[in-house]
């Protein structure tokens, strides 16, 4: 058994790489939505609302907050997916503010004060929905569906020549994504105990982007060292926590000056990688220059 | 009755109240090679962006093998057999040559919501073989695994056609194959068309090089100003007063 | 493909070039590419005064990267670029355009939302304040008389013909000692094809240096001085217009069919 | 009564106008958007009301104040988030600009404090009644200056070298440079405008509500992007017409309905017009919603 203070970090820990998973299947169709906070806190009051006021299951509630936001995310999608990246950003950002507003003079839910009384989560659970997800992502990536992700991001126009239906792949993604943030959403609900609607406002989206484009879009496991680095950075430093807004603001700054593809992966230059690697150990080097 | 693939009636196109296209008709016959011919400017470009579902037309209908596919996106004609290149690469750059061409094999493959179970299917081996196939018919099988953006510009050509050929369409449209192209390469061009037709292909060739389209076009439209000029054999079409007198003045 | 490397028909510096001294614009051992690809490897280029030197060679030769290169849009790897004997290498294109280098780039780019006099001024935003704008501008319409009328409109809103001539006489709004011209005959018909290229002998004639940039090896020689056949980021061939022209390695390698035909 | 409150939202419409002039700017001019204009209108406002408040400065001169603030606050954001990220990541500076944002809301709340700031009146006594009509002095001055600076806008783009420089760098920027522009200083250029115009709007907002918050930059920015989406992405005139009617339409809504409300019924607006009419109400810019 872990102590409740290491148990509490896994569990933060846990629900920053759901997130940031959950984030990157939209990042790699090169959507980057800027709300989804939103769908965190419709997972969250939805999976609350379902174990305090009807007594279901965590498990349960949890599952049907997935689809909830699902629905949303669909929505969204099929309306600003079909637009430009600037307009995806735009609406994105407005969706996550209406979703606020509406939370906060919902009486029902506990309005602007929050909701609370919920009875906490598990490691196991958190873990489950960590594996799944990633079973799902390894074979996302290895599938010609992950591959039409990747060419839709590369080129919309070539891909709707190649018959991909552009719009359908990516509101798919969308929803997929928005799913497991809402999952995410439902368990982090049940390990803060009381939220708020101003939990879920821009600071939390941009967390979450900031988790993908640290850890960059390329793999889907430099989602999870983006996740690991930055919940943990707090807790390392926790003078950190007073500057948090600063720290992230620079942060955001400082990477897209520096790395703008993130720490994994090497963006557009995939090949550079190879030699970086070719250079730091012998032996590739040398079947390089063979081959 | 000409066995007609492909019909474009009257199709107009303004941009911003100028009209690109003025009420042209173009018939494709199936298994023709067909050039589409004209001045810069002409509107040849945006017919096939019409044609292909890029670009709704202002006015004017298009049919594929007598359906009605004018509103219709370009990603959902693939599956009906039209595909296309572009005049500028559009190719995958990031990617490698084998995905390019397994993207376009697309509409063939299953690509549902739940299609990522890593079982592959025989219909899927079958895909990955035809994969290959294209690969090597396009001279491109050593480079399968290299980034399609490394690739000098002669292979990203050759890459486009076999990613558009990967769809198994059953007609071709190319917008100025041979841009770009030395003049080896444009003599190359030629047979490799032909080929494509002989495969039982049905050929639009947007073009600006009167070599290659006369060596290789069954029937020439020749567009000047959005309107279809000329109509005809290569040779007669081309030869026509009206040509001349729109590419080379009086 | 030519069978020897290096093909030297005439000797490197023309009579003209010796009689007036330094030469407008004069590249040693330029190399440049995009990312890790070389587009041109080590290409030297010399052109004088009052002269007007063809760049040839087919597409992917390097033709538009060394122009690129030479007027500030791309930065070199390496090499040294001289305008009238002061070094400019890599300084940026509006610093150029000060020194008095016009770069007419491929495809025209004629800027849409601008009326062809807006487009026209910008041509001469660096020489702002000088008083002869005015002047120079009605110079040049008077030279493409098609773009009186069409004035106040739109650049967008041209023809081809029409947005290649605002492209060049928006290029001598500047005023320029050198004039780069990148493939001007790029997408016009023949009969406009025509126009441009006695457009430019005009120029040429009136004493403007220039440097042509042309994939069509006939029509470019035919109305320069000198030329250079550049293939794969390469300069294989210089001379004079007519002795390049006249080598048969030439006519068979560049001109293909095509040349035999016309 | 009406009339009273479409003249009110007439006016918060001005200052709506100006910030929408101020990220249409950028638009044009970089196809990027800059996500710290919503704090850069913030700072200024907060500059501005500390000025009159505290050193007892005349509105002009903290108007002036608030404009440069706004400048140099949006040149520093051009330098830390656009001037030197990769052009190839599209989304690179709407997250570094986002964080910029987040750097300038934390630092004004650390140095000045996190409470609201007054902003006193100006001209008062000066009163314009025609029927039953009322309108103020601050609000006077609030539609005389976002009118002058949106017409001296209008002139500089379409009289001046300069002017033809920003839309020539808009259309084309390594054109431009072919032309002898220097590009990069013309964006900074137009980020300077952009904030200046940011800045006015910023205090321009303060003195119709009377008092700043550091915390409102957030909101400046939502309200302006919904401004520029229903005008149009990079249409300058649309927007302006845009923000007049989203201002029309928040004062009625707050004035009939329900304050919490207000925002609820634009972002509707705004999606709905999104989804039947994707390019904006008014016809967009060509060339630059194609290339975002």
């Amino acid at each position: 058994m872990m102590d409740a203070y290491t148990e509490a970090v896994v569990i933060r820990l846990g629900i920053a790489i759901l997130l940031a998973l959950g984030y990157w299947i939209t990042a790699a169709t090169g959507k980057f939505s800027f709300g989804h906070a939103a769908f965190m806190s419709i997972g969250a009051y939805t999976a609350s609302i379902l174990t305090v006021k009807f007594d279901w299951s965590l498990e349960t509630s949890m599952l049907v907050s997935g689809l909830t936001a699902a629905v949303a995310g669909a929505f969204i999608g099929w309306i600003a997916l079909r637009l430009t990246i600037l307009y995806l950003a735009i609406i994105t950002f407005a969706f996550a503010e209406i979703v606020k507003i509406l939370l906060d003079s919902w009486d029902y839910a506990g309005g602007a004060s929050g909701l609370f009384g919920m009875r906490g989560t598990t490691p196991q659970l958190l873990a489950i929905c960590i594996g799944v997800v990633i079973v799902y992502l390894f074979f996302l990536t290895r599938s010609r569906k992950g591959l039409s992700y990747e060419a839709i991001r590369e080129d919309e126009q070539a891909a709707r020549a190649c018959g991909l239906g552009v719009t359908r792949i990516s509101v798919e993604a969308f929803a997929v994504s928005a799913a497991i943030t809402g999952v995410a959403g439902a368990l982090s609900a049940h390990e803060t105990l009381i939220i708020t609607p101003a939990q879920f406002g821009a600071p939390q989206s941009l967390l979450i982007i900031l988790f993908v484009v640290l850890g960059g879009v390329q793999y889907f496991w430099g989602a999870i060292v983006g996740a690991v680095v930055l919940t943990m950075l707090p807790i390392w430093f926790d003078f950190l926590e007073e500057y948090y807004q600063i720290t992230y603001g620079l942060l955001f700054v400082a990477l897209m000056i520096l790395r703008p593809q993130g720490i994994v992966g090497s963006g557009t230059e995939r090949r550079f990688t190879m030699r970086a690697l070719a250079r730091l150990s012998p032996k590739r080097g040398k079947a390089d220059g063979d081959g | 009755m000409a066995d007609l693939q492909l019909r474009a009636l009257d199709i107009t196109k303004h941009f911003q109240g100028v009209a690109a296209l003025a009420e042209v008709t173009l018939e494709v016959e199936r298994g023709s090679i067909h050039g589409v011919v004209g001045p810069n400017g002409a509107g040849k470009t945006t017919l096939l962006n019409v044609m292909s579902g890029f670009l709704p037309p202002s006015r004017g209908v298009v049919e594929l093998d007598g359906r009605d596919v004018t509103r219709l996106a370009p990603q959902k004609r693939v599956p009906l057999g039209l595909t296309r290149t572009f005049q500028n690469l559009r190719l995958f750059g990031g990617l490698t040559v084998r995905e390019n061409v397994l993207l376009g094999q697309h509409s063939r493959a299953r690509t549902g919501f739940l299609s990522l179970w890593p079982l592959r299917t025989a219909a899927e081996k079958e895909l990955d073989r035809a994969a290959e196939h294209a690969l090597e018919a396009f001279g491109l099988t050593e480079y399968r695994r290299r980034r399609a953006a490394t690739l000098p510009y002669g292979l990203q050509k050759q890459l486009e056609i076999a990613r558009a050929v990967s769809a198994k369409p059953r007609l071709l449209l190319m917008d100025e194959p041979a841009a770009g192209m030395t003049a080896k390469e444009r003599l190359d061009l030629v047979p490799r068309i032909r080929a494509l037709r002989d495969e039982g292909l049905t050929v639009v060739i947007v073009e600006h090089d009167m070599e290659v389209i006369g060596a290789v076009c069954d029937v020439v439209t020749v567009l000047n100003f959005g309107r279809k000029l000329v109509e005809g054999a290569p040779k007669v079409a081309l030869a026509s007063a009206e040509v001349r007198t729109a590419y080379l003045g009086t | 493909m030519l069978k020897s490397g290096r093909h030297t028909l005439a000797p490197e510096q023309p009579a003209a070039a010796l009689v007036s001294g330094t030469p407008t614009l004069q590249v040693r051992d330029l190399r440049a590419g995009y990312g890790r690809i070389t587009g041109i490897d080590g290409i030297s280029l010399t052109v004088s005064a009052g002269e007007l030197v063809a760049l040839l060679g087919a597409n992917g030769a390097g033709k538009s990267t060394f122009l690129r290169a030479v007027s500030g849009m791309i930065k070199p790897w390496s090499g040294s670029v001289h305008l009238r004997g002061d070094d400019v290498t890599g300084q940026r294109s509006d610093r150029l355009v000060r020194a008095g280098m016009a770069h007419v780039p491929e495809g025209r780019r004629v800027l849409p939302t601008l009326t062809v006099e807006e487009n026209l001024r910008l041509g001469a935003f660096a020489r702002r304040g000088d008083g002869d704008v005015d002047a120079d501008l009605d110079g040049v319409i008077a030279r493409f008389e098609p773009l009186r009328e069409r004035r106040n409109q739109k650049a967008g809103t041209l023809s081809g013909g029409e947005q290649q001539m605002l492209a060049i006489g928006r290029a001598l709004m500047a005023r320029p000692t050198i004039l780069l011209l990148d493939e001007p005959s790029l997408g016009l018909s023949p009969r406009l094809v025509g126009e441009v290229f006695a457009l430019i002998r005009d120029l040429a004639s009136e004493g403007l240096t220039i440097l042509l940039v042309e994939q069509n090896v006939k029509q470019g020689l035919g109305c320069a001085d000198r030329g250079y056949l550049l293939s794969t980021g390469s300069v294989v061939m210089t001379g004079s217009a007519k002795e390049l022209l006249a080598d048969p390695a030439v006519v068979g390698s560049y001109l293909g069919a095509r040349g035999r035909d016309a | 009564m009406l009339i009273q409150q479409l003249v009110n939202g007439l006016l918060l419409g001005t200052t709506f106008a100006l910030i929408a002039l101020s990220f249409n700017l950028v638009v044009g001019a970089l196809d990027r958007l800059n996500f710290a204009l919503g704090e850069t209108a913030m700072v200024s406002a907060i500059c501005g009301a500390l000025f009159m408040s505290q050193l007892d400065i005349t509105f002009v001169l903290a108007f002036l104040a608030a404009l440069a603030i706004g400048a140099v606050v949006a040149g520093i954001t051009f330098l830390l988030s656009f001037r030197f990220v990769s052009a190839e990541y599209h989304t690179a500076p709407i997250l570094s600009s986002l964080g910029v944002g987040l750097v300038i809301t934390s630092l004004v709340t650390r140095v000045v404090g996190s409470d609201q700031r007054r902003v006193p009146s100006v001209l008062e006594g000066v009163r314009i009644e025609i029927g039953p009509l009322r309108i103020v002095g601050d609000q006077l001055i609030i539609l005389s200056v976002a009118a002058l600076m949106t017409v001296l806008l209008y002139g500089f783009l379409n009289r001046t070298p300069w002017g033809t420089a920003i839309r020539g760098v808009s259309d084309d920027p390594d054109m431009a440079g072919l032309l002898g522009v220097p590009v990069q200083r013309v964006i900074l250029l137009t980020f300077v405008i952009s904030g200046t115009l940011a800045g006015a709007s910023g205090l321009l907002t303060g003195l119709s509500f009377h008092t700043v918050s550091p915390f409102t930059g957030f909101e400046t920015t939502l309200t302006a992007l919904m401004v520029i989406v229903l005008g149009g992405l990079g249409n300058i005139t649309g927007g302006v017409v845009a923000a007049l009617m989203i201002g029309v339409i928040e004062t009625l809504t707050v004035a009939y309905l329900s304050a919490t409300y207000r925002d609820l019924i634009v972002f509707l607006l705004v999606g709905i017009t999104l989804v039947a009419r994707p390019q904006g109400l008014f016809t967009r810019n060509t060339g630059v919603v194609g290339r975002v």
